[in-house]
């Protein structure tokens, strides 16, 4: 429909503003004029008595009404004009998924690649799908003048294309709590063949086993990013415990080959709980060395690693920065082969997908919020109803400070922890086990 | 002392009214059995109109106040409609 | 009463004696002129509180990172000084404390309508301006959700945003009766021979701003009420998990909030345009259309709300419809600053410090209302919504409109309400350094915005800091005139000469009775009026 | 201050006519949103709107209706000097207020007894649609009960002032005023009603 933009997004509304701000000018500076010369010339110094008493003058009135209604007119169209370039994408744009969350950016592109820092071809029109996980936050890039809102439950988008190579301020433009100001990452604007080169090198093992997902429609139920759809996310698949429901009984395990193979050619028997019993048996509907080929990408899947890609702060956005200096020495290389494998427990896991990493380190450093390094077992001094106590960092403790963080507050910190009603007790007690650990 | 002492409204038009209202919710009730696909609010808001000018009017004496009453009652009632009117050219065309 | 008309021909006027002793004599009094200035010394301590929370939000962006105080911090700071100069200061400020000390008075009428709400209204006043308070202190803490309380964040937030709610509650309310007042009041008691075309332009703005409050008030009533729904019984309206819709939450608030945008600043028209003729000499230059310019943005500035949405995902549609709305409605004020200006053209104008404040509201509110039109156009606004263009936007029009409105009645009409004068040439002075630091900090925080600098930002990226300490240093430039300006008229109403009836030559009722005005405001007689407001021939001024 | 300046009988009643429109607005705030919300689920707004009791609600209707009746009356009658007569009409209006306030408690209570109540678990795994008609619906006759209330204290009030003959033939503005507060809570009642009981048929 919208064949190649005829003006990128920058030159669309520096339009609008040229006109806006000339008449605006024009104005401001008659105006302005007319009243020092007023005030100078009918002083009362020069002139002791009023000129005149005129107090109306019909065509002067309306001249004055009719002029500023054509400048608005004009104002108007301009704007509006300017505002539908906006919204029409080019045909030939990129889709990449945005989605946010306090604080942080995550882009998803086309072939499920992920990164913190939005990656765009120069001269290459792309469309970024805007959602939020919890509450509003805003798009915003100065230099491609565009800016959309995402709002949880809804999609929004913006289209932009970058000239020139470089890297552009991405801002949250719509206030989202305490770190409001630190959600910022780039563009980075980079040839279209580093682009794809970029985009080509994969983490972990590529796109084979991926194809594989998206060919049997895995993909449909099942997220890489970390968040659940029908079904659980593959997001840190590989080795992590689950807890199952088999015949009315849970029990958990641990989500190995034999585990993953089991629940695509028989899902019915065990099935994760929380979720329903909604998937498909696969049994003899997929060939057996494609079966294997999905099982090496799916154990390949640990959580570490990804869940490094997922938080965007900064000791994990290192984390991606390793990997990708990574891949783009040693692509194809699997990442078993470099990395002892994974050691992530589900604890850790929910702790990147619900962001408490944004704001709880795990080296004793301070964010936010408290380290976690060391958090249980200690002492704690909170401020409970405007009387500081000194509690005991236990289970119980935990789950009041997620349930009800505004209850008690560390002491010296914020009260800015949101609550987190859609953790389950088993959550927390996977967060529990995690943050023993550390120690 | 004297223009708002004029009208005593008689009990006959009060009860009169009241009939009126009744007779108008029942036919509400029962119009609802039926299906006029999307003009169902508008049939039920139309009766409420009706119920709501009578009791304006005579109950609430409306009939009988100047001119500045009901062009406030209007104008109150305009921006009521402007705020909600509005809101539908996001709502319809989101 | 009695003893009431006795205290008539004292000096000290409506300071004479009240029906109680000491300060039951203010506390409990129902003579507006009494409320009024109840209303005025609340209004200018919350105003005082404000401004320095807004010094404290430029120190602390006085250099990237943390400079004095944390993020948490800074987000209750500015939602505070949103907060208080919003519904504490602004709002109330011109109607509630010059519309009750004058308006009455120009209609020559001895008090308001209903007096006794008049100041239960007040006392609703202060008790939204204490829960405020304590909403700081109490359950989660300040409430760090700026002063626009969008969902979801405000639903979720574990801060006392719940108390804050009730607070903006109960003060919509006090707003409410303040205009219903006001707008009996003008239909009701007007003396004989003030019809309708020789109000003055004042009591015309507070006219037009009550029915605004009266009709827009009660949607931020509901709107905070479901806030507070959601938050206490998990009502979930605007929670998308529920089906509700976070847009439509902004819809609400700013079905209330953008009118608001006109209750603040109708009134400081209308006292500009009282000021502008009596300092030229001149009769207001269109009186016919600056009434209904009034009328016209009251009505217009209702249809124009979603001029903040234009990002917030929703229907372009209603982009367009409402960005044609907006334009609609700055073509009566545009009206209005060319008919001031033709006021002054062939006058005899003597710049008095009232006069100085006046001309500096019409800059200052033209630079804002321009600025207003560049976001009012949807492609302009996209680039600039959520930045410090913004906050220059409505500084400009707030402060240097209805802020510089309200040091121009303060100049001009408590001389009347005190009988005594302040020193001309301090208040001059004071109006140069304003007008300086303000130009500095506010046309910063303009560019910086155009350049793509958020607002509500603790911190920012080092390309803006040079803007960023430009503004912090007109901040310190725009307090030192404010608090000389505040100490010279202090000290002029408490110890300076005594003024005469008609220190500036105006020909409304109130320069017809003494300074002080009695209790009653008139004598036996009510007064009859037999010419225009701006008449000074007629009055025997000329 | 005004004491000895005549009393202002259309000025009073003017203010509480402008006092009734910003209750109007109030509610017409929820009706807005009503009225949005309708237009994105009418399917689920239709289904959840089966779950009311026209009986209920119709009956309702008629108490509230019938309660208008008295207050009107009794105006004329206090005019007319029946003060007894007014007093037992306006008797009636509170016992219709009463009425109307039991009823809506075994109204509620029945919803609540199924589960259906804001942020319920049983709401909770409704249709969104659903949720929000539910969740509407509590808060409008819940804000309209607070009126109910509200606007029998004042008929209360005036009552008393009638007993002691501070309000009377020519002095009755504070009834009228109250009794103009009373239709107003049986004006919302009459847009409440169709949109939330029957409807959605
Ligand atoms: C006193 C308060 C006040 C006033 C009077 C105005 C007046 C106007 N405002 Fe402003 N506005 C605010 C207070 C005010 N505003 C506040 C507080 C916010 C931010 C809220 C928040 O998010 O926290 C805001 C935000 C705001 C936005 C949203 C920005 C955003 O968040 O993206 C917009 C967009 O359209 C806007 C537009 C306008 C317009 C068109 C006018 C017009 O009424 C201006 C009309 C005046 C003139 C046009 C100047 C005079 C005319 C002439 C000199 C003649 C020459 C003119 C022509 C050629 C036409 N305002
Ligand atoms: C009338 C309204 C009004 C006024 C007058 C002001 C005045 C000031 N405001 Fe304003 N401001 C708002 C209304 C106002 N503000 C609103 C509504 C917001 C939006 C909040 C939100 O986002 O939710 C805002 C936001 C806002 C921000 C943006 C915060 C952010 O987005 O991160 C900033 C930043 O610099 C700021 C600064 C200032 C400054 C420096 C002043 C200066 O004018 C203050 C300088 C003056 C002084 C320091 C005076 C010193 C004098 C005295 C103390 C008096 C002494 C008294 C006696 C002797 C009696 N304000
Ligand atoms: C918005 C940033 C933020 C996010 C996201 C966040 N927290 Fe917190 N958290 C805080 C802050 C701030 C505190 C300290 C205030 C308090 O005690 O409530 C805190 C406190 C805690 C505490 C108590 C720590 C102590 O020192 O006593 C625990 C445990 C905790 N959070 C766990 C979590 C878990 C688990 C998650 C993710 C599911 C999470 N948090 C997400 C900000 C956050
Ligand atoms: Cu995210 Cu601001
Ligand atoms: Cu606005």
């Amino acid at each position: 429909m919208n064949p190649q933009p005829l003006i990128t997004t920058t030159e669309a509304v520096d339009k609008a503003f040229y006109v806006i701000f000339g008449i605006s000018g024009i104005a401001l500076l008659g105006i302005t004029v007319a009243m020092v010369y007023l005030v100078w010339r009918y002083n009362r110094k020069r002139e002791p008595v009023p000129l005149s008493q005129k107090d109306h003058n019909a065509w002067l009135e309306a001249t004055w009404i009719i002029i500023p209604t054509i400048l608005v007119g004009i104002m108007f169209w301009y704007g509006w004009e300017g505002y539908l370039s906006l919204r029409r994408i080019p045909d030939n744009a990129i889709p990449i998924q945005g989605s946010s969350r306090m604080w942080s950016w995550l882009f998803t592109y086309e072939n499920g690649k992920t990164s913190d820092k939005l990656y765009v071809p120069v001269g290459q029109p792309v469309k970024v799908l805007l959602t939020s996980e919890d509450v509003l936050h805003s798009f915003y890039v100065p230099a491609f003048r565009v800016k959309r809102d995402c709002v949880p439950g809804m999609e929004n988008y913006v289209w932009f294309v970058a000239e020139q190579p470089g890297s552009y301020d991405l801002f949250c433009a719509e206030y989202c709590g305490v770190a409001h100001s630190s959600m910022i990452t780039t563009v980075e604007a980079i040839p279209a063949t580093e682009f794809a080169a970029w985009l080509k090198a994969q983490p972990a093992t590529a796109d084979a086993g991926k194809e594989l997902l998206q060919k049997h429609g895995c993909l449909g139920c099942h997220s890489l990013n970390g968040s659940p759809m029908v079904g659980p996310s593959f997001q840190g698949i590989g080795g992590r415990q689950v807890i199952v429901v088999s015949g009315g009984e849970s029990r958990t395990l641990t989500s190995d080959r034999t585990y993953l193979e089991k629940s695509i050619v028989d899902p019915g028997a065990d099935i994760v709980e929380g979720y329903p019993p909604a998937m498909p048996p696969y049994a003899g509907r997929i060939p057996e060395e494609e079966l294997a080929g999905m099982l090496d990408y799916l154990t390949g899947l640990n959580a570490k690693e990804q869940s490094a890609e997922v938080t965007g702060d900064n000791a994990v956005s290192e984390a991606v920065k390793a990997t990708e200096e990574k891949e783009s020495g040693q692509s194809g290389q699997p990442a078993e082969a470099t990395e002892p494998v994974n050691h992530a427990s589900p604890g850790e896991d929910l702790a990147g997908k619900n962001g408490c990493l944004g704001c709880h380190s795990t080296d004793g450093s301070r964010r936010v919020g408290p380290s976690f390094k060391g958090l249980m077992g200690s002492e704690r001094t909170v401020v409970k109803d405007g009387h500081e106590v000194t509690v005991t960092a236990d289970a119980d403790y935990l789950i009041r400070a997620i349930r009800d963080p505004g209850a008690e507050i560390a002491k010296d910190y914020p009260p800015a922890m949101p609550p987190y009603p859609g953790l389950s007790d088993e959550d927390i007690k996977a967060l529990q086990a995690w943050l023993e650990t550390l120690e | 002392m004297s223009e708002e002492h004029a009208h005593i409204v008689p009990y006959k038009t009060f009860a009169i009214v009241w009939i009126g209202l009744l007779i108008l919710t029942g036919i509400t009730i029962t119009v609802a059995q039926y299906d006029f696909g999307a003009w169902n609010v508008w049939v039920a808001l139309g009766i409420a109109v009706i119920k709501s000018g009578l009791v304006v009017a005579v109950f609430m004496h409306m009939k009988y106040e100047s001119r500045l009453f009901k062009l406030s009652l209007f104008a109150a009632l305009l921006i009521l409609a402007v705020f909600i009117g509005l809101n539908f050219f996001d709502v319809l065309y989101r | 009463m009695s003893e009431v008309t006795a205290t008539a021909s004292n000096d000290r006027g409506f300071f004479g004696e009240g029906n109680y002793p000491g300060i039951f004599g203010w506390i409990f009094s129902t003579d507006h002129k009494r409320i009024g200035l109840l209303y005025f010394w609340s209004v200018t301590i919350f105003f005082c509180v404000g401004v320095l929370l807004g010094l404290l939000l430029r120190l602390e962006l006085f250099a990237p990172g943390e400079t004095i105080m944390s993020a948490q911090s800074y987000n209750a700071t500015f939602t505070l000084h949103g907060v208080i100069m919003i519904f504490l200061f602004i709002i109330p400020g011109i109607p509630a404390a010059f519309g009750n000390m004058i308006m009455p008075i120009q209609i020559g009428a001895r008090d308001v309508s209903f007096p006794k709400l008049n100041l239960f209204s007040w006392y609703l006043y202060i008790t939204g301006a204490v829960l405020a308070v304590t909403s700081l202190f109490t359950g989660g803490g300040p409430p760090d959700t700026g002063w626009t309380f969008y969902v979801p964040f405000s639903a979720q937030t574990s801060t006392n945003v719940s108390l804050a709610a009730i607070a903006v509650f109960i003060l919509g309310f006090s707003s409410i009766l303040t205009g219903l007042n006001f707008v009996t009041t003008i239909h009701r008691l007007r003396t004989k021979g003030m019809t309708w075309m020789r109000i003055p332009l004042f009591t015309w703005s507070l006219y037009a701003t009550a029915w605004i409050q009266i009709l827009a008030t009660p949607v931020i009533g509901i709107t905070v009420a479901l806030l507070f729904a959601e938050r206490v019984l998990g009502t979930g309206l605007f929670d998308p998990s529920q089906g509700g819709d976070p847009i439509m939450f902004q819809h609400l608030f700013w079905i209330y909030s953008h009118p608001a945008v006109y209750i603040m600043v109708l009134p400081g028209m209308g006292v500009i345009s009282d000021i502008i003729p009596v300092f030229s000499r001149k009769p207001a230059f269109g009186y016919k259309a600056i009434v209904v310019s009034s009328i016209a943005i009251a009505f217009a500035g209702s249809l124009v709300w979603a001029h903040h949405m234009y990002t917030s995902g929703m229907s372009d549609m209603a982009v367009m419809i409402f960005s044609f709305l907006t334009f609609i409605v700055a073509i009566p004020s545009a009206i209005k600053v060319f008919n001031w200006l033709a006021t002054m053209y062939q006058g005899s104008i003597l710049l008095d410090p009232p006069l100085l404040y006046a001309l500096s509201f019409i800059l200052l509110f033209t630079i804002g209302g321009l600025t207003g039109l560049v976001l009012g156009a949807a492609a302009a606004d996209v680039h600039v919504h959520d930045t410090y263009f913004v906050v220059g936007h409505f500084h400009f029009v707030m402060f240097g409109g209805t802020g510089m409105a309200f040091f121009a009645a303060m100049h001009y009409w408590l001389p009347k309400i005190y009988g005594r004068m302040y020193d001309k040439t301090v208040a001059t002075v004071a109006w140069g350094v304003i007008m300086i630091g303000f130009l500095i900090l506010y046309i910063s925080m303009k560019v910086v915005g155009m350049q793509g600098m958020p607002r509500r930002y603790y911190d920012y990226v080092p390309e803006f800091t040079g803007l960023n300490q430009l503004a912090t240093v007109g901040s310190w430039i725009l307090a030192v005139g404010l608090i000389l300006m505040f100490v010279n008229i202090f000290r002029g109403i408490f110890k300076g000469d005594p003024v005469e009836a008609n220190p500036w030559g105006g020909a409304c009722l109130e320069w017809q009775i003494p300074s002080p005005p009695p209790t009653e405001n008139f004598g036996e007689e009510d007064p009859v009026v037999t010419h225009g407001p701006y008449d000074f021939k007629k009055a025997g001024i000329l | 201050m005004s004491d000895h300046v005549h009393k202002d009988y259309t000025g009073a009643k003017f203010g509480m006519w402008l006092f009734l429109f910003t209750e109007v607005l109030l509610f017409g705030g929820l009706f807005l949103l009503y009225a949005v919300y309708l237009a994105r689920y009418p399917q689920e707004f239709i289904s959840a709107g089966k779950e009311l009791n026209v009986w209920f609600g119709g009956g309702n209707t008629m108490v509230l209706l019938t309660s208008s009746l008295f207050v009107a009356i009794s105006i004329t009658a206090l005019r007319r000097g029946a003060k007894r007569l007014c007093l037992g009409l306006l008797s009636g209006t509170i016992a219709c207020a009463v009425i109307f306030m039991i009823n809506k408690y075994f109204e509620w209570s029945a919803k609540i007894h199924h589960g259906i109540y804001p942020g319920s678990a049983h709401l909770k795994e409704m249709q969104p649609g659903e949720m929000v008609f539910f969740n509407l619906y509590y808060l409008t006759t819940g804000l309209h009960g607070l009126h109910v209330i509200i606007g029998a204290l004042l008929l209360v009030w005036a009552m008393f002032l009638i007993k002691s003959d501070r309000v009377n033939a020519d002095d009755f503005v504070i009834l009228e005023n109250a009794g103009l507060y009373w239709h107003l809570v049986d004006l919302i009642w009459i847009f409440v009603f169709p949109l939330y009981y029957l409807i959605l048929h």
